[in-house]
């Protein structure tokens, strides 16, 4: 077991807590957190293969997934917001008037 | 071969068809009676008329080229590939004999309607319905092919069906039309097994063909006995034998007239007719033939004890009918062709007197038909009872009547074919005849003789009938009288040979005519000792004899054992069975049973759909684990 | 030359004139009455033409006569391919001929929508005309999908209480076969392709494709369940009947008179002829289910209490003879099948209006509310006793002609196997013919009580027929006499197809390879 | 042809861009409520033009070697895929009144118009969260019921899920083979080794998330019921159909009938094949009408994704027609909905009762929409359908295409009842609100119309377009 | 040192589902966002983690903590933490950690490479970015832009929702 394998597996844990994240936490900007971690973990897979590559593409989109990530939560922030003014809850269990 | 007329034959059967169509249309609400009772009757009976007219023209034709058959092609029914259906008429002797009788025999009845049915308000539908039948019975008789034989065949069921129904606003009526044309289709569909089989082995239904290639052996590929039987089934539907007879005694329902010129005269002989024409099938045909034979004089029997114990003067008659056609099978059965034709003739000669003259006893009674409540007719309509007496010594085998003969050679032949001729025939057919005295003098009696046993507003009413009822009775009589001189079975014999006599049986003829001579006048006297005298006779008889009675009565039962052994299982099986098990149950069942799980899995799916992230994102793990697994395998 | 292209020509505009019609009719903006007008003349010019069409096609050649054909998706071989042949010819007839009667019959009873109903009966009328007249698979597909749509808004619409179960049911019965043929389509015209090299969906081309005979199994039970559930053969034909009680007169009249007979027009035309071995493989199967349909039709009409359920069920008896006429590869039976279809459009058809006109008299199709009807309206009873007769197949009626030839066909196919120690097909030929009993019971039972006995009837006193009304069915039975003393034309016009098809179904198609 | 590379080959990309940078300008100088839907409309239809002349100029060619490059087909597409935004722009105006949603949409379609030309991930990439972001705020935009916040989040969340398997797939991808064109992806998926198999895996299941194919599904029904009529309908159709045509483009050659491609083949005929009955299934217990779309849309991803057990040679034309169909005929029946004060009663299926008799034209076309939807002839979602179960025969995939086929036999139901709801019940709506009161009607009906027209001439001439 | 990020990271990253008050959240979040710089940093892509650090930590996480406090959402001892799906949600993430670890076991790795065997320089890094990168740098652009009327439609909205 190399450092890449073992790099790789980090990867892979944060982004598998991140989905987990979605699925246990009830808080919505926990929530929102979670799924920071998995862009993160992506993030760190990318970063790994580039330095054993010795590329810069994979750079690149770890630099498209700063900014994505960014405006991903900008606009997110605001619709939880928007949430919790109607909803007056966090839950995520709240939002479910939707469905069916 | 055509001098003069080019369509002779065809014009004998169109001439009725076009009196149905003009009175159908203008003497009926289809047209709005634009026609009188007078221009009705006129059409009606003008056609037949001219029918007998053509027909005795093309009997002399017929005569005048030697007996060689007139064949007269129509037009083309059908073709298909090489082999094609004609329509095309066949005049020879048998046919000639047989259109004689239904254009005669028609006509008078025809004439006779015109007083009968003076009153009803439906006359011209009558009148109708009468031709159309006449149509049809020619086209039975003159057809040349089986096909235009089943066209009549058929068409004369659907008369029939039309006539017993007639007053249909009576149900009864028109359920006895619907018994009628159903039994008829039973043996119409073994009539079409028959054709099938004749079709598949000869590739034509040409009856003539058919025949001589029977006669010339060439019929190898098919039993003989096989399409015997099958014709046979529908010989007993129309012509009313075991187990098919059924409809015929509830046929009655219809109008009188209709009585005598269907389902005596005419269309039930349809069936001898029928085998004597194919007899070139069954004299190839000894098995066939024998259970014609049997069943012949199982009818025969059977009927005339029914007939012994009926009270409706109509069904007296049915029944004796009935007896009488097995008689007619019972000779075919032996062979003697020639002789059931025979007995063909003269029976339409005396039962459609016999049947007319009910109607005229009817008639004068206003409708009444059980013979308990008449008597002490003779006086009041005395034509009609002259008449009616020499009908019923006819049939009853009195002799030098017309029923003596061809009854005397029936007996004979029963006894004594080399074609199946057997004593127990003999003496089952013997009894019978014994039977058929006995019954028909005890209608005779208890109708004319004696005293009235009328309800006193009844008897009030009693008139003689109008002359176009008498002198048709009169005409009858006659021909019953004399028509056995007439010696059919040897003008028939080029065409239908008569089989020959057992040899050791050869001297038997001369006791056996006596001994029917005395069965007649046996029953005669039974019927004058029990009738002519105190009512207690009969009465004690009756009493002595009750089951027997209450069976006889009862017919047998029949009607019910078919109705309870395939009338009621019919429908109970299609009712619960096929209706209630298989589509509703089976069929629509599962189908909504699969509609309502689709609806169920469809609100389970929809239940999965529960608006939460976490769910949502979890079925995304699910799926995740789930693919990268799979994506394990193969590897 | 000249003239062929003329009549090409017409051929087209036989189908395409409902389509221009409908358009009239919209641009008519709901003038109730000259919608009708308008429909009656579109279809009478319609008929006019097909009988026109009908009296020059030459029934002696096997092949398509005034054709066109026009590349449509040229990338596949699909092509806009039309004509008439044999088997095709004597249904244009029909569906040209009922066309006209349907909306004359409809011009009472249907008093909401009255253009929309039009235009649905101009459409489906353009579908079943397409369906009868593609002579490419595609082509017919489409045709054949199409019917469903108006058939499912005019019962759906102008249908009776039960309608939305009714509607659901037939379309979801239909449609399911359609999806199983869907796939047979696709499969059959891929191995055409993988055969000859060339894509096409032109029936001609398809009748040469040479399949195993598992793989020719697996298709015809596609096209036979499609066909089978139009048929309708026992045991799918529970549709049939609620469609045929909750349509509108016209429905059930089009229903019967043109759109069940697809399903064997489907079964003559593809079904059989595209794949011989397995039809031959499957005749048995299938002529039993055709005899279980004739006798359970028949069974079935005998308890009814519904008068159009009752005609419903004789139908898929009457229609189980024609697939016996059909399967039994005999030439007398096959032109006996086509003459049955023929006669069973004209009569179930004429039955239909009679109760529909009866229905808008008393409102109520409940046999047991009539009674005595011959005497309260004569003429009435006289066509229904007409009808009757030619549907129980009494000779001198198309009914007859086209029962006795279909059985004929049957018995003589049975009896040589019979001699071969092969039993079943004559047992089959005897109980189908004992189904003619059987008819018999079920129609004399309606006639009897409908008819006959003591006059009873709800909203009395109603009028007899109408002038309009003696018309339509006047119409009718001259075809169904017509049809019935004089079948040789019509015979003769459907000669060469059917000897095609008997050839086509005789002669094995499984490549020399895996035999 | 214009001498600038880059400049022609991204025509359609620049005339979008202008218009977004034209609509900020209306709307910083607010103007944006009177002049957006026009500078939209010019922008889409331009963009949309300039593609279709592109295309029939045959024009090929790479203005970013390895990052984005058009061919005749790839244009072709976008023409299309431009020309059925002009329709949602025409029916955007009974709920936008403002400029902003034209400029989302745009930038949106800015996303789109990348996802077929994308040689490289990264621009992949980016055209697909360019594409999905935009649709967040849309969603949100109209704002007409509460329920609109949560039908966004939902949304954003999945599609976030779907970004992040979609790297780490491209992560994995890169790992394997060293680098992120899209050409990279095709030869990958018969590979054996297992982190390859996983980068193939994940890039896939990131498309079906975007597309809602079942399990990945259940973002569609909540954000389509709850964004309002033309971003539904906007999203049912384009997204949905870039999508896919993003996904044919990975797979490019890809034959899935090499045996070592095996477990690709197996997730692509088993969870279209689930999500066609899955979706068919649910769709027939719904009220809401958009709710229904959505599981029908569900349904119809199952469909565009079986195309790919197909050859490859067709693949390209057989997804690109269906998503036109199919696109055409959602958009015509989102067109002529009726309008609505209220948005919730305007997404309930019951407003469609008896339509028929209050807007015989509107039932019309909407039942035209739903035949098409349901796949049945004449109507092009017919022929679409043909195409795709034909090549799946073709390639030897009987069964799958039996069983998809008896899927689509499922969702026959559901369209049929819509049609029933229209022309066979009486109407509810009691007072229904007079077309005039809302604004944008005629915009509504035109785009209904255009879609009508689309369909029918897929309909007479399919043969134009294969 | 790499593996002492890796387990800071894990174990903060893991924390973020047990931990019940969002800061707290939050705050594992940083944690794990500034150990992965950290390993970023060692892994020789120094532009990236000061990226990281910057961006996420800096402005994400910012933003978000501003939000929470915004809020000031406690959770109440007696609200749950986890959702009704937590216990398949764990197993699930053992499952799905477990399938990609083995992923990455037997993956056909090049092995002995050299980690950051070149040097990521931040200049070479921009002018890739900007020579072979164009595209994606403008398309960048377009994004962000979108991403602003996005956000501003959003707020207007959530401002229009209010009155």
């Amino acid at each position: 077991m190399d450092k890449t394998t073992l790099l790789l597996c980090l990867a892979g844990a944060l982004f598998t807590i991140g989905l987990a994240g979605v699925v246990i936490r009830r808080n919505a900007l926990v929530m929102l957190m979670c799924m920071e971690l998995m862009l993160n973990g992506v993030n760190l897979s990318l970063v790994t293969f580039a330095q054993e590559r010795g590329d810069m593409a994979p750079a690149i989109l770890v630099f498209l997934v700063f900014v994505v990530a960014t405006a991903e939560v900008a606009l997110a922030i605001p619709i939880v917001l928007l949430l919790v003014k109607h909803r007056r809850s966090l839950d995520l269990g709240d939002y479910d008037v939707l469905k069916g | 071969m055509t001098s003069g007329f080019p369509h002779l034959l065809a014009a004998i059967a169109l001439l009725p068809l076009a009196g149905f169509l003009l009175n159908g249309t203008f003497a009926t609400a289809l047209g709005g009676h634009r026609f009188s009772h007078r221009t009705a009757a006129l059409v009606a009976c003008a056609t037949p008329i001219a029918a007998f007219a053509l027909t005795v023209m093309a009997f002399f034709q017929l005569q005048g080229q030697g007996f060689d058959p007139i064949v007269e092609p129509l037009y083309r029914w059908a073709t298909v590939g090489d082999s094609s259906f004609d329509i095309a008429f066949y005049f020879d002797r048998l046919s000639a004999v047989m259109t004689l009788i239904v254009t005669g025999v028609g006509s008078v009845i025809h004439i006779y309607s015109t007083g009968y049915m003076h009153d009803d308000k439906s006359f011209g539908r009558f009148m109708a319905y009468l031709n159309l039948f006449l149509f049809f019975m020619l086209l039975l008789v003159l057809g040349r092919s089986m096909l235009v034989l089943f066209v009549g065949w058929e068409g004369v069921g659907l008369a029939s069906y039309l006539l017993i129904g007639f007053w249909f606003d009576e149900l009864a009526n028109a359920q006895a039309g619907r018994k009628a044309f159903i039994t008829n289709r039973i043996g119409d569909a073994g009539f079409l097994l028959g054709m099938f089989l004749l079709y598949r082995a000869f590739g034509t239904l040409d009856m003539d063909t058919i025949n001589s290639a029977f006669i010339s052996g060439s019929g190898a590929m098919v039993s003989a006995s096989l399409v015997g039987l099958l014709l046979f089934v529908g010989a007993t539907g129309k012509s009313a034998q075991i187990p098919l007879y059924v409809w015929l005694p509830d046929a009655m329902a219809g109008p009188t007239p209709v009585s005598a010129l269907i389902h005596a005269a005419t269309m039930v002989t349809a069936g001898v007719y029928l085998i004597a024409r194919m007899a070139g099938i069954y004299v190839h045909a000894p098995e066939a033939s024998h259970v014609i034979a049997v069943v012949g004089v199982l009818t025969a029997f059977f009927a005339a004890t029914i007939a012994l114990v009926q009270t409706d003067i109509k069904k007296v008659l049915a029944y004796s009918t009935v007896s009488q056609l097995g008689f007619m099978f019972l000779a075919l059965g032996v062979g003697a062709y020639g002789v059931a034709i025979f007995h063909v003739v003269t029976h339409a000669f005396f039962k459609a007197c016999l049947f007319l003259g009910a109607g005229s006893v009817i008639h004068a009674l206003g409708g009444e038909q059980d013979i308990r409540k008449m008597g002490g007719l003779r006086t009041k309509i005395p034509f009609t009872f002259w008449t009616f007496v020499i009908a019923t010594a006819a049939i009853a085998g009195i002799p030098g009547l017309a029923g003596f003969f061809s009854k005397d050679e029936i007996l004979w032949y029963a006894f004594a074919s080399e074609a199946g001729g057997a004593t127990w025939l003999w003496a089952m057919a013997a009894m019978t005849a014994l039977m058929t005295a006995f019954y028909m003098f005890r209608l005779l009696w208890l109708t004319f003789m004696g005293p009235s046993r009328m309800s006193h507003e009844v008897e009030h009413h009693v008139h003689e009938s109008p002359f176009s009822m008498t002198g048709v009775l009169m005409v009858l009589a006659a021909l019953s009288a004399f028509g056995g001189y007439i010696h059919i079975p040897h003008f028939l014999e080029p065409l239908l040979p008569l089989p020959g006599v057992q040899v050791a049986k050869e001297h038997f003829e001369q006791p056996l005519l006596i001994v029917s001579i005395v069965l007649a006048f046996t029953g005669l006297g039974l019927a004058v000792f029990f009738f002519g005298g105190p009512a207690s006779r009969p009465e004690a008889v009756k009493q002595a004899l009750l089951p027997l009675h209450r069976l006889l009565s009862g017919k047998y039962f029949v009607d019910e054992l078919y109705e309870r052994v395939i009338g009621r299982p019919l429908v109970w099986i299609s009712e619960r069975v096929l209706l209630r098990m298989g589509d509703q149950m089976l069929l629509d069942g599962s189908l909504n049973g699969l509609a309502s799980l689709a609806q169920r899995s469809a609100g389970l799916l929809a239940r999965v759909q529960n608006g939460s992230l976490h769910f949502y994102m979890m079925f995304v793990m699910i799926g995740l684990a789930g693919a990268l697994l799979w994506s394990w395998r193969h590897g | 030359m000249g003239e062929s292209s003329t009549m090409a020509t017409l051929l087209n505009a036989v189908l395409w004139l409902p389509v221009v019609g409908a358009a009239l009719l919209i641009a008519l903006r709901g003038n109730e009455r000259a919608v009708r007008t308008t429909t009656v003349t579109v279809l009478t010019v319609q008929f006019v033409l097909t009988a026109v069409l009908y009296a020059a096609f030459d029934g002696q050649i096997a092949g398509l006569q005034f054709g066109t054909v026009i590349p449509w998706i040229a990338q596949w071989g699909v092509s806009y391919r039309i004509g008439l042949d044999g088997v095709n010819v004597l249904l244009v007839l029909l569906t040209g001929f009922l066309g006209p009667l349907v909306v004359l019959g409809a011009w009472r009873s249907i008093e909401k929508q009255v253009t929309l109903f039009h235009v649905m009966v101009l459409l489906l009328q353009f579908a079943m005309m397409g369906a009868f007249l593609a002579q490419d698979l595609f082509l017919f597909y489409v045709f054949w999908e199409a019917m469903l749509i108006p058939m499912f808004l005019i019962i759906g619409i102008w249908g009776g209480a039960r309608r939305s179960y009714a509607t659901v049911k037939f379309v979801l019965y239909t449609a399911f076969g359609s999806i199983l043929m869907l796939l047979g389509v696709i499969a059959l015209v891929q191995v055409l392709q993988q055969q000859s090299g060339t894509a096409s969906f032109a029936f001609a081309d398809l009748y040469t494709t040479k399949m195993p005979v598992q793989l020719q199994v697996l298709l015809l039970s596609g096209f036979a369940l499609s066909f089978a559930i139009k048929v309708p053969m026992v045991p799918l034909h529970t549709w049939l009947p609620d469609a045929h009680v909750e349509a509108p007169t016209a429905g059930s009249v089009i229903l019967a008179g043109v759109l069940l007979k697809m399903g064997t027009y489907g079964f003559m035309k593809l079904g059989f002829p595209l794949f011989p071995d397995a039809t031959r493989l499957f005749t048995p199967v299938l002529m039993t289910l055709s005899v279980i349909s004739i006798v359970y039709g028949a069974c079935l009409a005998l308890v009814q209490t519904d008068i159009k359920k009752i005609i419903a069920y004789s139908s898929i008896s009457h229609l189980g003879y024609v697939m016996l006429g059909l399967l039994s590869l005999e030439l007398v039976g096959i032109q006996g099948a086509i003459v049955q279809m023929v006669s069973h459009g004209l009569v179930a058809g004429g039955l239909f209006l009679l109760v529909g006109m009866i229905y808008e008299r008393c409102h109520t199709r409940e046999l047991s509310a009539y009674g005595g009807l011959a005497r309260l309206v004569p003429v009435f009873g006289v066509f229904f006793v007409i009808f009757m007769l030619a549907s129980v197949g009494l000779p001198t009626t198309s009914g007859f002609t086209g029962e006795f030839m279909s059985l004929l066909g049957a018995f003589s196919a049975a009896w040589p196997q019979h001699l071969d120690g092969n039993n079943l097909p004559l047992v089959l030929a005897i109980v189908a013919v004992s189904g003619v009993v059987l008819g018999a019971l079920y129609m004399l039972r309606l006639a009897l009580t409908f008819l006959f006995g003591p006059v009873r009837a709800p909203h009395q006193p109603f009028t007899d027929l109408t002038g309009r009304e003696v018309g339509i069915l006047s119409a009718l039975v001259v075809a169904i006499f017509a049809l019935g003393l004089f079948p040789d034309s019509a015979l003769r016009k459907t000669e060469g197809a059917a000897k095609q098809y008997q050839q086509l179904v005789s002669t094995s198609r499984v490549p020399a390879d895996a035999r | 042809m214009p001498g600038n590379l880059t400049l022609t080959a991204m025509l359609p990309e620049h005339f979008l861009l202008s218009g977004i940078v034209l609509l900020i300008i209306a709307e910083i100088a607010r103007k944006g409520s009177k002049l957006g839907l026009w500078i939209g409309l010019a922008a889409v239809i331009a963009a949309a033009t300039s593609a279709g002349w592109l295309a029939a100029n045959d024009l090929s060619s790479q203005p970013f070697p390895w990052h984005f490059s058009v061919t005749p087909a790839v244009l072709t597409a976008k023409a299309l895929l431009l020309a059925l935004a002009v329709p949602v722009v025409l029916m955007s105006r009974t709920e936008f009144s403002d400029g902003e949603f034209n400029i989302l949409l745009l930038s949106s379609l800015y996303g789109l118009c990348l996802l077929p030309s994308a040689d490289s991930l990264l621009v992949l990439f980016l055209g697909l969260e360019l594409m999905a972001m935009p649709v967040y705020a849309l969603i949100l935009l109209a704002f007409r019921r509460p329920e609109s916040a949560e039908s966004a989040l939902k949304y954003l969340v999945l599609s976030g899920a779907a970004s992040a398997t979609f790297l780490l797939g491209v992560s994995l991808l890169y790992g394997s083979t060293g680098t992120l064109t899209v050409n990279a992806f095709a030869p990958l998926i018969t590979s054996s080794d297992l982190m390859a198999r996983a980068a193939v895996v994940c890039v896939l299941l990131a498309l079906f998330l975007k597309a809602a194919v079942v399990p990945f599904h259940m973002w569609a029904p909540d954000t389509y019921e709850g964004a309002s009529v033309p971003v539904t309908a906007y999203m049912a159709t384009l997204t949905k159909g870039a999508v896919l045509l993003a996904a044919v483009q990975l797979f490019g050659n890809a034959s899935l009938a090499d045996p070592s491609a095996r477990y690709v083949m197996e997730l692509m005929a088993a969870l279209p094949l689930v999500s066609i009955v899955w979706g068919n299934l649910t769709a027939m217990r719904q009220t809401s009408f958009r709710r229904m779309i959505a599981y029908s849309s569900i349904a119809h991803a199952g469909y565009l994704f079986y195309a790919f057990l197909g050859t490859p040679q067709g693949r390209w034309q057989a997804v690109l027609f269906y998503i036109v169909a199919y696109s055409a005929a959602n958009l015509l029946a989102f067109a002529m909905m009726p309008v609505h004060e209220d948005d919730a009663a305007r997404d309930r299926l019951d407003t469609l009762d008896g339509l028929f008799h209050r807007d015989p034209m509107a039932a019309s076309l909407i039942a035209v929409a739903m035949l098409s939807l349901a796949g049945l002839p004449p109507f092009p979602g017919f022929t679409a359908k043909f195409v795709i179960f034909r090549s799946v025969v073709a390639a030897g995939f009987s069964t799958y295409a039996l069983l998809g086929l008896l899927g689509s036999f499922l969702g026959l139901f559901f369209y049929l009842r819509v049609i029933q709801r229209m022309f066979m019940r009486e109407s509810t709506v009691s007072a229904a609100v007079p077309p005039r009161a809302i604004t944008g009607v005629g915009f509504a009906r035109l785009a209904g119309v255009l879609c009508l027209a689309a369909t029918l001439l897929l309909t007479i001439l399919p043969g134009w377009m294969l | 040192m790499l593996a002492v990020m890796g387990v800071i990271a894990l174990i903060s990253a893991a924390s973020m589902l047990v931990l019940r008050q969002p800061m707290r959240v939050a705050i594992a979040l940083i944690s794990t966002m500034s150990s992965l710089g950290a390993i970023y940093g060692l892994l020789g892509a120094h532009f990236l983690a000061a990226f990281q650090v910057l961006l996420y930590v800096g402005a994400v996480m910012v933003f978000m903590v501003y939000v929470i406090m915004l809020l000031e959402v406690r959770e109440g001892p007696n609200s749950p933490r986890a959702s009704r799906w937590a216990i398949p949600g764990v197993a699930l993430l053992l499952v799905l950690t477990g399938v990609l670890g083995i992923t990455f076991l037997n993956a056909g790795l090049p092995s002995g490479t050299l980690v950051g065997a070149r040097p990521f320089s931040i200049s070479e890094f921009a002018a890739v970015f900007l020579r072979d990168y164009w595209l994606e740098f403008e398309l960048t652009t377009v994004y962000l832009v979108a991403a602003i009327v996005a956000a501003l439609a959003v707020i207007r909205v959530s401002r229009r929702s209010h009155g």
